[in-house]
């Protein structure tokens, strides 16, 4: 029940818009990218110092100086430019990358994110995260709904470090899609299918906001 | 021109001492200075400070360095990949200042800029804004950093040429460039060196003013972290 | 990639309004966006205020639009040869504020990066520290200083390719990067347009993702201020 | 009596050091590079984007795109580099310069230099002045120790509006060369040729320092 991986990555690809820059963090997000229709003309930013993210290479042609920000390699496409951390988060800070998709260990029904750091048990760093929450007009989490141990990440106020307040525009889990309302609240737009309002008011622990029918997702 | 070549790694390390503070350009492993790095390991020098976006892995970059505890403290923005530097740092053995990626780069850039201190909105209303000043502009809140800067600064080229200047390759750039400039004496290594007017003037990434000492490097492991491939 | 080719300058300047905010590459003569200024004139628009290093010549350059009376303010560091500027200038036409020339660069770089306000060392002790925020750092006293933005920023580069990626020529880059960054809207114009792919992604000097028209232009003047030779 | 601009250049190129990057400003510092001797290698930055000036070009290799910060056609070298106006600045700003010779239209005591500006007068603008006074360690002044119609140009306090405070080193007029000490004053190094301590004396309306014997300038 609920949607796999792949499913949370196909359905936060009708999300995209034609003609926009666009960050993809590291797990889902990055998955995104094989589902945007070919119509959609996007380009893909990497925070090391990428734009115009190609596809992964062939074996024969892997080159250990070109990486994303997850280290894996990649290749440029057609029209790609390099350039320094500096300058990439310029273009970030500068609100020219349109949208961020991100996962997420928490969020808040403020819009609040938490990613980085869960104290006593894990320090690998924030990385560019923070710049990213701070900065783009347009932030879609992707994440499942609950933890392994079944507890919800949809919270009133998150319990972890957090990594930007009030940022979060849209979440997308394995259950719903849901907007982060300016005055608060998750508003459920669309359920998985098979998942009825009543699951995800059971494994969502911040506000939800349930107005008339909620349809399922659709998908091609 | 200047001449800045010096014969190899060890000469370009030569005089920098314990409890410096350095700079070491690279995202991942990719664009890292190896062969500097293998010279301050063969020195031996002792508490240093390592500004660096990461700490390299287990066995290789910075993550040498760990290992035989010549780090004492690491400003870094991510520092996964390390089992090592997470037992360090656990322990207390390790001082770690976690900074946000873009502010990061950013404080270096304002450190070769001569601009000591920046509002960014990065990290408002987290731990990394604990004791900065905050100030609102147009409707949202920024905190002041500040610039930062190295007594060495150790970056990796694909090419340079004897009086400085230096070009990287695809993203082998990264935090290079800035930490290039931000360094009282920066040390340059580079797979090509070349005579001057072998690069075109108009295609330089770094220009030489910033470097003071070039090498070229002996050979390029250039380890990569995630391989990944697609079938043709 | 994003297709951002315009037909023309007149097609690529057609929404801009009276009292419009524009930055206009360019450092003296060389650089600057002579189709796009053209036609900025035939279209006649009012009220401008003109971020733009210089305000070129009485004949060429931003002059034809103080002549035609176009340009209701001058954002500058370097006015000089230009009488018609000074006379409106004297006359109170014209409104200028002049500002120190790595100021107004950092000044638009910081609009293009997110970056609303920096302290520089640049004014110190001047008229142009007046009125603002004066702090020490390390000894030296600073002012701060905000970003400057543009409603549309024109910049001028010798090849581009159809996503917007420009590469400049020689000295003619100048302002034209950070403004290309700091415009809303930004037209490039260019002296040869090329398919993606076409320039090196290495070395790009503008990417892409800065512009958000670009155009081929007619024809180029290249007027020269001070023509200096030696003899062979 | 007293030296020409000639003169003038010749004597300050004495005080360029090997391996250093110098601006030189329009007027009289240009002429400097003229007489930096062969074994002395510097690079020159011209604040429009240029490090390694070259000299003028041919009349048949004159190139639109390359002039230096005084709008002339210039030419590289071989080792130049070329950038942008923000990158420029970062290396005046950040010290990386490491000496400016400007003009100056008059200097106080205390190292104030005023060069950009007569009210009412004259509105061209400080361009790039103000960035290399508050940044560069080495300031040399390159002027005329009196006005045309006579009037010290070295004074107690600027007249005209400032360009930067306690920035100046060291003045190289027509009759003389002087350190600006950090105490204030302008402390008497050296006489042009023919030109006496007297003759100084009355032409400096700041504090002048006058200790033991001041030698003639000397030239090859």
């Amino acid at each position: 029940m609920g949607l796999d991986k792949i499913g949370i990555a196909k359905r936060i690809a009708q999300e995209v818009q034609d003609g926009t820059y666009i960050n993809l963090g590291i797990g889902i997000p990055t998955l995104v990218s094989n589902f945007i229709p070919d119509d959609i003309n996007v380009v893909l930013q990497s925070e090391n110092g990428l734009l115009g993210i190609g596809p992964f290479p062939e074996e024969e042609s892997i080159d250990a100086d070109l990486i994303n920000a997850g280290k894996q390699t990649v290749t440029t496409t057609a029209g790609s430019s390099l350039f320094s951390s500096a300058e990439s988060f310029e273009m970030i800070r500068g609100g020219h990358v349109h949208l961020t998709i991100l996962g997420a260990m928490e969020v808040s029904e403020s819009g609040d994110i938490a990613n980085w750091k869960i104290p006593g048990k894990m320090v690998k760093g924030m990385g560019g995260a923070m710049d990213l929450v701070a900065s783009a007009d347009n932030i879609i989490v992707a994440m499942q709904h609950c933890s392994r141990s079944g507890d919800s990440k949809l919270l009133k106020v998150c319990s972890l470090p957090i990594t930007g307040i009030a940022c979060v525009k849209k979440v997308v889990t394995d259950m719903a899609v849901m907007d982060v309302l300016p005055e608060g609240g998750f508003k459920l737009l669309e359920r998985a299918p098979g998942v009825s309002v009543e699951e995800i008011q059971q494994a969502t622990e911040g506000k939800l906001i349930v107005e008339g029918e909620i349809p399922e997702m659709q998908f091609d | 021109m200047i001449n800045k070549v010096v014969a190899n790694a060890d000469e370009a390390v030569r005089d920098i001492p314990d409890n410096a503070v350095l700079m070491l350009g690279g995202f991942g492993l990719c664009g890292i200075p190896e062969n500097s790095i293998a010279a301050l390991l063969r020195k031996g020098i002792k508490g240093l400070t390592c500004i660096s976006n990461n700490a390299g892995v287990d066995d290789f970059g910075i993550g040498l360095m760990l290992q035989t505890k010549q780090v004492k403290k690491m400003i870094s923005s991510y520092v996964g990949e390390n089992a090592e530097f997470e037992r360090q740092l656990l322990s207390g053995e390790l001082e770690v200042d976690l900074i946000p990626q873009g502010t990061l780069a950013e404080r270096i850039r304002a450190g070769g800029a001569g601009i000591p201190a920046f509002f960014t909105p990065a990290g408002y209303g987290t731990e990394v804004a604990e004791g900065k000043e905050v100030r609102e502009f147009n409707g949202k809140m920024h905190l002041l950093e500040s610039w930062l800067k190295a007594d060495f600064s150790i970056v990796k080229a694909w090419k340079g040429d004897t009086s400085g200047n230096l070009i990287y390759k695809g993203t082998a750039r990264n935090f290079n460039p800035m930490m290039a400039a931000a360094g009282k004496i920066t040390i340059a290594e580079v797979e090509e060196l070349v005579e001057p007017g072998e690069l075109d003037p108009n295609n330089i990434h770094t220009p030489g003013i910033y470097v003071q000492r070039i090498f070229q490097g002996e050979q390029y492991e250039k380890r990569i972290e995630q391989r990944t491939t697609r079938i043709r």
